[in-house]
């Protein structure tokens, strides 16, 4: 990949009142070093268009670098001219949750959980987890509902979801008053998938019942 | 109320002892909602969800309450609303057995067989749920094994922040942390019952009633003739006193869609009838089943 | 640089009661990716002895990775067969005070600056006030108190507070290891009191409310 594009018209709008950015292209690492440099001090992920924005370059062009930085520390060889041979790294780059995050390998585990002090929470139990499981695929979703579905009163349940922070409450039942749930970024997060669209497929665990949504939206 | 045709031959009465063989699996203080216990029974028989299975699978739910009771065991039923729910759900699952058996012709029996293949669909959407959080805690423990970096800001960039404006006096805080101390409601979702204890409620003597108003009255709702009812049990007594009172062919049922207004007319115009002709499976004493639940999921079983 | 090294014998004592750290030199990046791991999370310098142990090889094994890792990252060809020619990384690794911590690059500093500061205000939000005043109140108190007492997840809101210097870690609970928190001088000044003793006592504003601390001490 080349770090020697001038193109920096096509970037994010110009904030004023704030230092101005050098010429990425002149500086030793570039567009992929400077990536480094801001995902090193992201407390969560952060989009290309952020990105973007704050390195003033397409966002194409932002894209582009991330999936070769991915790749390098990944420990596949990059493709540019000063990209030599890389070696699988410490550090993952991960785009999960709609963007971009360093993370440790799960290789390496063991050593670095001596390390986190506020390690993850606790593991869920299994009612939170179905409690989880129902909110996720029907979000918007009324606590009702999920009791109905789960068959038992999920109250309690669903507040320790929401102290976790893996579920919030997202809207107001228009008609009945009632708090909708749904799922937060985090919860996206700590399954490591980009958006609530690459859940899994309900379906498959639903024979005969692929109209499911249908039976579900008359009955309640 | 819950119980029902427990004598009508199979007299393997199931006991609650978990882990033996061929026995009950069902721990309660791991038990982990009513369509568990359904699921877990239903696959010990191996079988596929049929009318049958689910009607052995009935008995023997019932006959496993009854046992607990019988043993004076500590299991409360105070505690366990999901018996509740379970119990709605069996109920369910009675009244579509009820039915005259052959070919389906009206409205009202199509309606019924719906709700019980709501109650399949149901059963089988908790199963693909309890499925999918399975894998889903598998992924999240997997996930749990990366650490995202979140280091505290370098100086240089702390150094850069905006300066803090600082309004608050030492009183206005105060009256600030003593409102985010608060112990917090949890926001209402539906009206609760949590505080009813619901007594043993008897299908035969609301059947007495229901008979009476409908020789006086001919044509009543079922809105109507459950208008007094004071609980859920007893409108739920009163459904089935109903279906009794159909296969009795006492009355006739209309209703224009499923869920609509149920119409229930006296059929049997002069004809002697008295509630004494109701099955004798309802003519038992029944352990009180009471407990908490939040109001829809009982009001969807007993529509 | 070799990761193959046999010898675990000469590392620190092992820690009890934790999971076994696997033989670094059978996964992929070894020693150096290791390192690259524990770097990642750490938040203070960390001393080349802890590394060691947390890593079970020999200090001077270490050192030398980080040795190699430094030039490495600041653009300098490996010496190693499966170290490439390096680029200059948007993150660099220091040695300061004894210890090693990744920073980013100076010369992106007006890129990271910007990201950091984009969005940043002079002023608290009400969800970051009212996490100050449960832990000005309830200090020291561990994160997950404060989210049981305030009902949400309050992880970022606290890093906030930290940013802002007017909370900090101040202990670590001795039964769970979690971080407990606690409020600052910075604080103190700010709401122009003398000692966190001086605070306004609760009881006025909270009618009925006696049992405080009960409640909170059932919340668990």
């Amino acid at each position: 990949m080349s770090e020697h594009t001038e193109d920096h018209a096509g970037g994010a709008p110009a904030v004023s009142a704030e230092p101005p950015v050098p010429d990425l292209a002149s500086l030793p690492g570039g567009v992929p070093a400077a990536l480094e440099a801001v995902l090193l001090v992201v407390e969560e992920p952060v989009t290309e268009m952020q990105l973007a924005a704050a390195l003033e370059v397409p966002v194409e062009r932002v894209a582009e670098a991330l999936a070769d930085l991915k790749a390098e520390y990944d420990g596949y060889t990059g493709q540019g001219p000063d990209t030599g041979p890389a070696r699988r790294r410490g550090i993952e780059l991960r785009n999960v949750a709609g963007g971009w995050r360093f993370y440790t390998r799960s290789e390496f585990a063991a050593v670095v959980g001596r390390f986190v002090l506020d390690g993850q929470s606790a593991r869920l139990s299994q009612a939170a987890l179905e409690t989880l499981a129902v909110i996720a695929y029907r979000q918007p979703v009324a606590r009702s509902r999920v009791s109905a579905i789960r068959g038992v009163n999920v109250d309690s349940v669903v507040r320790t979801l929401v102290q976790r922070g893996l579920v919030t409450d997202v809207a107001t039942d228009p008609e009945t008053g009632a708090v909708l749930y749904g799922t937060t970024p985090l919860f996206l997060e700590r399954l490591g998938i980009g958006t609530v669209a690459d859940l899994p497929k309900l379906s498959p665990h639903l024979p005969g019942l692929e109209n499911l949504q249908d039976f579900d939206d008359t009955t309640y | 109320m819950i119980q029902d045709a427990y004598d009508d031959g199979d007299a393997s009465l199931p006991l609650p002892e978990p882990g033996k063989a061929g026995r009950f699996e069902v721990r309660l203080e791991n038990f982990n909602g009513p369509f568990d216990l359904l699921l877990s029974l239903i696959s010990k028989h191996e079988l596929n969800i049929t009318e049958i299975a689910l009607a052995k699978v009935t008995d023997e739910f019932i006959g496993y309450i009854r046992a607990f009771s019988a043993a004076g065991d500590s299991f409360s039923l105070d505690e366990a609303s999901e018996f509740l729910v379970i119990a709605a759900t069996l109920l369910d699952l009675k009244a579509a057995r009820l039915l005259p058996a052959g070919e389906v012709e009206d409205e009202e029996d199509i309606a019924l067989l719906e709700a019980r293949d709501l109650l399949f669909a149901r059963l089988l959407q908790y199963k693909a749920f309890k499925e999918i959080a399975r894998q889903m805690g598998s992924r999240l423990v997997e996930e749990s094994t990366r650490f995202p970096r979140q280091a505290a800001l370098e100086p240089q960039f702390a150094a850069m922040m905006p300066e803090l404006t600082w309004r608050m006096s030492p009183t206005d805080f105060a009256a600030l942390a003593a409102k985010a101390l608060e112990p917090r409601e949890p926001a209402p979702t539906e009206v609760g019952i949590g505080h009813l204890h619901a007594p043993a409620v008897s299908v035969r003597e609301q059947a007495d009633i229901i008979g009476h108003r409908l020789q006086e009255q001919g044509v009543l709702s079922f809105r109507q003739l459950t208008a007094d009812a004071d609980s859920l049990l007893v409108v739920v007594a009163r459904f089935l006193a109903l279906l009794e009172m159909f296969r009795d062919m006492v009355i006739a049922l209309d209703q224009a869609a499923p869920l609509g207004e149920l119409t229930v007319r006296w059929s049997a115009g002069e004809r002697t009838w008295t509630a004494d002709s109701i099955s004798e499976e309802y003519d038992q004493d029944v352990p009180p089943v009471t407990g908490r639940g939040n109001e829809g999921e009982i009001h969807e079983r007993t529509h």
